[in-house]
């Protein structure tokens, strides 16, 4: 208690709207630490590999990491909501293997591919329901199980087949570019973040989401439909999964029911470490997409100095744990 | 809040207890519609593979529900596993003439530093658990291929005694079914008749109260995630003396199945729930769905998706009972 | 031996960026009840957190028996036969009522440290009858009522053979006869020789019980006095600083045309056939015994829990509210009970809160508009009169009355004509009590209809101007203010049904 | 903050030392299906002895999880750092295909080896073994130790993996000859490559197939974890047990008598061919059409043959490892 009342009633005071500036408030904000952390890789990488530090390197590189980094857009409204959506992984495979079966049982790919995007949005949706309509589950429980079951009908489907085949403009996707040396999918990512940064930091939406997430109770008597943006987040969760999946498909140019397996885990790991606190409520876009970044120069910059995949992952596991130890030090504001 | 009482009221017991009889109703069924298909389903030597398989899901089932009770995870025992299994192996290997028992111990050792790290990382440090576990998974998992160099250890570079830790039995009871019995024992003791076995619940069940009444929270959370790290060690022998082969990715992802075998059992990832005998029929359900599959000739494509979907159905039932009880209980001030 | 059994002297404590204690002083005599007043943020609940080892002292000692002792955790307080009861409930939910009683110290065979439950089950259950409870001492701890878990509390404090106990504000969510079941208990307590310290806002708790009477300002001790010797006023004066000469605003709000209407409500299992008008202008006061179906029937009226049965009319028109934005889209405001969980979001600063009511009003197509949101965050703030520095201050950073002061300026961003307000005073000091009876009147002088729900009697008396009685989900009495007694009223909330 | 820093460089420049480069002529990258991994590891080790042999700088990758997916970022990281030759144990035949048209589109020599890639994502494909061969001979055991009649069943690895399906396509065509009329093959099983579920599914076939006489375990998980179930029930003799795994896992099984003989081929051999073959296809010397020779260091002269609508370089037939000679190789892979 902070501000205690003393003197009782007096004339109505003045009360401030301009925000104070401090310095020390603005540079002691997550981001600034991901964002050194970003330029400490960058310089790292490029003394380690010659071939590093280059445009096209550079550019090429985004290609292999930023198939997962859509989900992980939307993965940060669903953390924010204090869930876990760990079902993305299988709503990959799901919807990329019934756009590939239903393209090859002869329906145009723009149509399969429209196809992809609602077995996404349904995926999602399924989730959604059932964790607004069963409030005693938490979500880690309903996409675990949804995470076994959606997987398994991409098996039914599939079973030990892969299909693929595609037209050659679906290549473009995973592989084209623009202006012949920057990846398309670096600019679709590109787009999809300022529609997600927009979209949680300047809308009445992305406000309700941190309001649902600090305290359902009181969204829910201040108006705030919780239940339905609920849904709405579950359902761009997964529509996001099966953009991602469209890429991953185009990346290899053929699909298989067990594509994206442990994807959920990089993608929670990219938001968690972009400073979004998985008891809901708080972090940043900025966070994420610079945390993005980090995990995939990272990957990429030590995978060009043929680095074991092992202790790649042994630096990531350790970055993630020391981030979040030094984020506990109470020293940065890590607010919405 | 307000809230009706002392009308219709049904004790904690009986909630539980609903829940504990319609799984163990569930497994009847599925064992009868079994045992239809398949007449070798219900016969002593199945049952004793059903429990054998069952066995080391199991004891690791009790480390997690004890984590899962004071609202943590733990991602990394899958991982632990490998690194304990893997170091024992290769500590067999290079000394076959040691005890059985010096190589559980060392499993159950490096289990429990793996897991005192983990409870170090979420009780002094503040990390959420699904993150550190996450990343200590990484970690273990990293350390347990660079130990070995990429290389196996194999059935002919272990000392029969130590293969022998799991074929072998006693009284006709598996070895591994034994342990885990001893385990359940155990830990039943440990979580209903000690004090520091009650504090777990109370940490998981309101961690401000329980600061605000003494109890050393930051103890417990450590404690559970180094006993689920011991357990994890243990089964990491386990596991290698069973199969008789260590590898750099032994259970990996395994860790679900283990936190499924914990929901099904009723253990509520929220915190403060979670009984030995729920887990029991959960952990049962689990192993008869994983062994009674394959023998009754389910397509191999269809497994994952039946899985799931009993997974779900299970899950969703028991809140569908609770949910019952709850209004007519009125319980409205949990969450 | 020192006549008093807990001295403390001289106690300071700060917490970064504030003194919650400062210089304070205390002394208890044996087989005492000595009540500790003091308005929210005063130090009170720092104060028990000391004694109770929770929290350690930056400066000052404490003297139990004469004895200097030395509180480093509580477990140490626990030894020293100090319990403490908490304003909000520090109970095990999912754990049964005996666990409860008797965590952390639970009865052990001394040789194999074997937990006993069925010694435990049956002391607890010998403690509960002490205390006059018949409930069965393996339910559930959220099973129970408010105040069954309040006697858990004091079983609790019992089970360790506390000599002294603290009572941190027991009676705040009470009903009048669990607060006299509550009197009782504490008396009894003090018969057979513990000592009370016993923390309240309310006066009547007080005169009911106490010897003697402490007060803390600002962190400060103000001082000591027997109960009979100082007067109520004085005592408000040491608690605010200043003189409250009226509770309660004289009201010259005209009553005029009925805008809403309920016709036999139901919700099953909650109320039944509740049918009441509410005209503009009115203040309507709803009362009863907490688990009468208030909070339920006005959680309906603002859509939150949907009704099963019955007829709404708002201005003359049939209407079906079935969730909260019908509710306010008709431009009804609910002012929910309890503020910290269902009213504010504690992380989030006062602008942001103020606007999440009627975000649609500061954005456009969606986009939130900030230099608007502020604006009207400002102006609102000022007109509630909210003690803050600026918009930007937190709302977990404000005192409980300020922050109930926030709750309603997020429901004057809305065009209301209807507002409810469940217990808008619960937990709120006596200086902003009178600040927040004077922003109703001020409300419905304006034209807006109110209905209040509250439990204090003379809240109930003081604003209404019709009185509702419900029992057991029920309406069983409506009257006049000017008819009305806390006899009556009292008599209408226990009746026996009709 | 700084300390943090300085400890996260310290700990970067320690994993530099692993990656260590080297300029020279020739730069030989070979990817193979996921690390920790034996198998794998000898292939790798058979490219490196091979590379140096010739010399020229070695690169070796191996993913942590055996997917495509992985790998496709490791073809990445090596086109970017300009590679002569890749060389790769493929996960899927058909997802790599973009990456490695484009690895080739930039002048980079793509091969194959163990588990090929489709025709049009390489320039050759190393075959350890011909997979009719490899299909075929199992039978051929099977039926020579259960004595031309009986049930048997196959306990594959993942009901995707592309290696053990044709192989086990070609089990059944060579179960059409007239000769095994007696046989009936009940079930192929999936193990998923994991010991647990290998153990249980194995349970379930001695189960559901009382009748068993034999079992085909194509996949070196599948069949330790047969011999360890056989083993343990004390089945040898009455259920017997062949495919193909690696000499070191299996040596106890052949050695009790559980599985008489099985086979596999030396991944070291298959890693070394793969290396001469990617210095041949640097060095111009072969481009991969059907007819061309070139020299494979110890393994003498080797041909490209056409194989389906690709090109491929046959190691020879698989090796047969029973109680005899298992004991020199168990210690080697």
């Amino acid at each position: 208690m902070v501000n205690n009342s003393n003197n009782g009633i007096t004339l109505n005071r003045e009360i401030k709207s301009e925000k104070e500036f401090s310095l020390k408030k603005f540079f002691f904000q997550w981001e600034w630490l991901l964002f050194l952390i970003f330029i400490a890789i960058h310089i790292i990488n490029s003394q380690l590999s010659p071939y590093y530090l280059n445009t096209y390197t550079l550019l090429d590189a985004t290609m292999t990491f930023l198939d997962k980094a859509f989900i992980a857009l939307s993965m940060t409204f669903v953390i924010i909501f204090g869930d876990i959506d760990i079902s993305v992984g299988s709503t990959i495979a799901l919807a990329s293997v019934i756009m590939a079966v239903l393209y090859n049982a002869g329906l145009p790919m723009p149509l399969a591919i429209l196809v992809c995007l609602l077995v996404g949005v349904i995926a999602g949706f399924i989730n959604g329901i059932l964790i607004v309509k069963f409030k005693e589950l938490s979500a880690v429980i309903v996409t675990l199980s949804t995470m076994i079951l959606y997987r398994g009908i991409a098996y039914i489907i599939l079973e030990n087949q892969a299909s693929g085949g595609f037209p050659m403009w679906f290549n473009f996707l995973g592989w084209g570019y623009i202006k012949t040396i920057i990846p398309f999918i670096l600019v679709a990512f590109i787009i999809a973040a300022v529609i997600f940064y927009v979209l949680l930091h300047k809308t009445t939406f992305g406000r309700k989401v941190y309001a649902i997430g600090n305290n359902d109770v009181a969204s829910l008597f201040s108006g705030v439909k919780v239940d339905k943006i609920k849904i709405i987040v579950f359902t761009l969760n997964g529509l996001m999964a099966a953009i991602a999946a469209l890429f991953l498909t185009s990346k290899m140019g053929s699909t298989r029911p067990n594509i994206a397996s442990g994807y959920e885990l990089d993608v929670i790991a990219m938001v968690v470490l972009g400073g979004v606190s998985t008891s809901g409520g708080k972090g940043r876009m900025i966070g994420v997409l610079l945390s993005i970044f980090i995990i995939g120069f990272l990957r990429y910059g030590l995978g060009l100095v043929n680095v074991p995949d092992q202790v790649i992952l042994i630096v990531i596991g350790i970055l993630l744990i020391f981030s979040v130890m030094l984020s506990n030090l109470k020293l940065f504001s890590n607010k919405s | 809040m307000s809230e009706k009482s002392s009308k219709n009221k049904i004790s904690l017991e009986r909630i539980q207890q609903i829940r504990e009889f319609s799984l163990i109703g569930f497994i009847i069924v599925l064992s009868i519609f079994v045992q239809f298909r398949n007449s070798n389903f219900l016969t002593m030597s199945n049952i004793d593979d059903l429990l054998t398989n069952t066995a080391i899901l199991s004891i690791l089932a009790v480390g997690m529900m004890m984590v899962i009770i004071t609202r943590g995870i733990d991602l990394s025992i899958g991982a632990t596993l490998a690194l304990s299994g893997m170091v024992t192996s290769m500590t067999v290997s290079n000394y076959p003439s040691l005890h059985p028992l010096v190589a559980l111990l060392i499993g159950i050792f490096i289990g429990l530093i793996s897991g005192a790290i983990i409870g170090l990382l979420v009780a002094k440090f503040n990390i959420l658990p699904i993150i550190a576990t996450l990343g200590m998974m990484n970690v273990f998992r990293g350390i347990t291929f660079l130990i070995s160099g990429g290389k196996w250890v194999s059935a002919y570079q272990m000392s029969d005694s130590f293969k022998a830790i799991s074929t072998g039995s006693i009284l006709g009871i598996n070895n591994l079914i034994l342990i885990a019995i001893i385990i359940y024992l155990v830990f039943y003791y440990f979580i209903n008749y000690t004090r520091t076995g009650r504090k777990i619940y109370a940490v998981g069940s309101s961690p401000e109260s329980a600061k605000i009444s003494g109890i050393n929270v930051d103890r417990i959370t450590w404690l559970v995630y180094s006993i689920m790290g011991g357990l994890a060690g243990l089964s990491g022998v386990l596991w290698v003396s069973k199969f008789a082969s260590a590898q750099s990715n032994t259970a990996s992802g395994y860790e679900m199945n283990v936190i499924a075998a914990c929901v099904i059992g009723g253990v509520s990832i929220a915190g403060g729930e979670g009984k030995v005998t729920g887990l029991i029929s959960g952990v049962l359900l689990y192993g008869i769905l994983e062994n009674a599959l394959p023998m009754i000739n389910v397509s191999p494509f269809w497994q994952n998706a039946i899985q799931g979907a009993v997974i779900l159905i299970a899950v969703l039932v028991s809140a569908l009972i609770k949910r019952r009880i709850g209004s007519s209980n009125k319980i409205r001030r949990e969450d | 031996m020192s006549k008093y059994i807990l001295e403390l002297k001289n106690i300071t404590k700060t917490f970064p960026g504030v003194k919650a204690l400062d210089n304070v002083n205390f002394q208890l005599k044996s087989g005492e009840i000595h009540a500790l007043m003091g308005e929210n943020g005063a130090g009170k609940s720092t104060f028990i957190k000391v004694i109770t080892g929770v929290h350690q002292p930056d400066q000052g000692e404490i003297f139990l028996k004469g004895k200097k002792v030395n509180i480093k955790d509580p477990n140490d307080s626990k030894k020293l036969g100090i319990a403490a009861i908490y304003q909000h409930a520090t109970s095990y939910p999912h754990l049964s009522v005996t666990e409860n009683i008797f965590m952390g110290h639970e009865k052990i065979d001394i040789k194999t440290k074997r937990i006993l439950w069925e010694d435990m089950h049956q002391s607890a259950e010998k403690f509960l009858k002490e205390l006059g409870a018949e409930f069965d001492p393996k339910r559930r701890m959220s099973t129970l009522s408010v105040a069954q878990q309040q006697i858990v509390e004091i079983a609790k404090a019992i089970s360790t053979n506390a000599e002294i106990i603290i009572m941190d504000e027991p009676t705040a969510s009470l009903t009048k006869t669990e607060s006299e079941d509550l009197y009782r208990i504490t008396e009894k307590l003090q018969e057979i020789g513990t000592s009370i310290i016993f923390i309240s806002h309310r006066f009547e708790d007080m005169y009911r019980l106490a010897g003697r009477v402490t007060v803390f300002r600002d962190s400060k001790y103000i001082g000591t006095w027997g109960v009979n010797e100082v007067s109520n006023q004085d005592l408000i004066k040491a608690m605010v600083g200043r003189e409250i000469t009226q509770m309660f605003p004289s009201k010259n709000a005209e009553i005029s045309e009925e805008i809403f209407r309920v016709e036999k409500l139901s919700r099953k299992g909650y109320f039944k056939d509740i049918s009441f008008t509410l005209h503009s202008g009115e203040i309507l006061a709803i009362t009863g015994l907490v688990g009468a179906g208030r909070t339920e029937l006005c959680q309906s009226l603002f859509g939150i829990e949907r009704y099963d049965s019955g007829k709404l009319y708002f201005e003359g028109n049939e209407v079906e509210i079935k969730e909260v934005q019908a509710a306010m889209k008709l431009g009804i405001g609910y002012l929910p009970e309890d503020r910290q969980e269902q009213g504010l979001i504690l992380d989030w600063e006062l602008d942001k809160n103020i606007s999440l009511t009627s975000l649609d009003k500061i954005s456009q197509y969606s986009f939130i508009d900030r230099k608007k949101e502020k604006s009207m965050a400002k102006r609102l703030a000022e007109l509630v009169n909210v003690k803050a520095r600026s918009i930007f201050n937190l709302a977990k950073e404000l005192s409980g009355g300020n922050q109930q002061k926030i709750v309603v300026a997020k429901l004057l961003t809305s065009d209301l004509k209807v507002i409810i307000l469940d217990e808008p005073t619960k937990g709120v000091d006596v200086g902003a009590k009178s600040a927040i009876f004077k922003i109703m009147a001020d409300l419905a002088a304006q034209g807006y209809a109110i209905i209040m729900v509250s439990s204090e009697m003379p809240e109930v008396l003081g604003m209404g101007d019709r009185i509702l009685v419900m029992r057991n989900g029920e309406i069983t009495k409506e009257m006049a203010v000017e008819e009305a007694s806390q006899e009556k009223i009292l008599a209408a909330a226990m009746q026996e049904k009709i | 903050m700084k300390k943090f820093l300085i400890s996260f460089m310290v700990l970067v420049s320690i994993f530099m030392l692993v990656g260590n480069v080297t300029a020279q002529e020739g730069k030989y990258a070979i990817i193979v299906k996921n690390a920790g991994n034996p198998y794998n590891e000898k292939e790798m080790d058979g490219f490196e002895k091979a590379i140096n042999e010739i010399g020229g700088e070695v690169i070796l990758k191996a993913p942590a999880e055996p997917t495509a997916e992985s790998q496709i970022i490791m073809i990445e990281q090596l086109i970017t750092q300009h590679v002569d030759a890749i060389a790769i144990a493929g996960n899927d035949p058909d997802a790599l295909q973009p990456a490695l048209k484009k690895a080739m589109s930039r002048g980079i020599k793509v091969l194959s080896l163990d588990s090929a890639v489709n025709a049009q994502s390489r320039m050759v494909h190393i075959n350890q073994a011909d997979p009719e061969q490899i299909g075929r001979v199992q039978i051929q055991a099977i039926s020579e130790m259960i004595g031309g009649s009986g049930q048997i069943a196959v306990l594959s690895a993942t009901s995707q993996a592309a290696n053990q399906n044709t192989w086990i396509e070609w089990m059944k065509k060579e179960l059409e000859k007239p000769e095994y009329d007696q046989i009936e093959l009940v079930k192929v099983a999936y193990g998923d490559d994991l010991r647990d579920k290998s153990v249980s599914e194995t349970e379930a076939l001695l189960k559901s197939y009382p009748d068993l006489k034999g079992i085909i375990a194509p996949t070196t998980v599948a069949i330790a974890a047969a011999g360890k179930v056989l083993t343990d029930r004390g089945l040898q003799g009455e259920i017997e047990l062949t495919g193909l795994g690696l000499p070191s896992e299996m040596a106890e099984y052949i050695k009790n008598g559980v599985c008489d003989w099985m086979y596999l081929w030396n991944p070291i051999d298959v890693g070394y061919l793969a290396g001469y073959a990617a210095e041949a296809l640097v060095t111009e010397k072969i481009t991969g059409n059907p007819g061309e020779t070139f020299e494979a260091g110890r393994l003498g002269s080797k041909e490209v043959i056409q194989a389906g609508d690709g090109t491929e370089i046959m190691l020879g037939a698989p090796f047969r490892f029973d109680k005899e000679n298992i004991d020199q190789w168990k210690d080697v892979y």
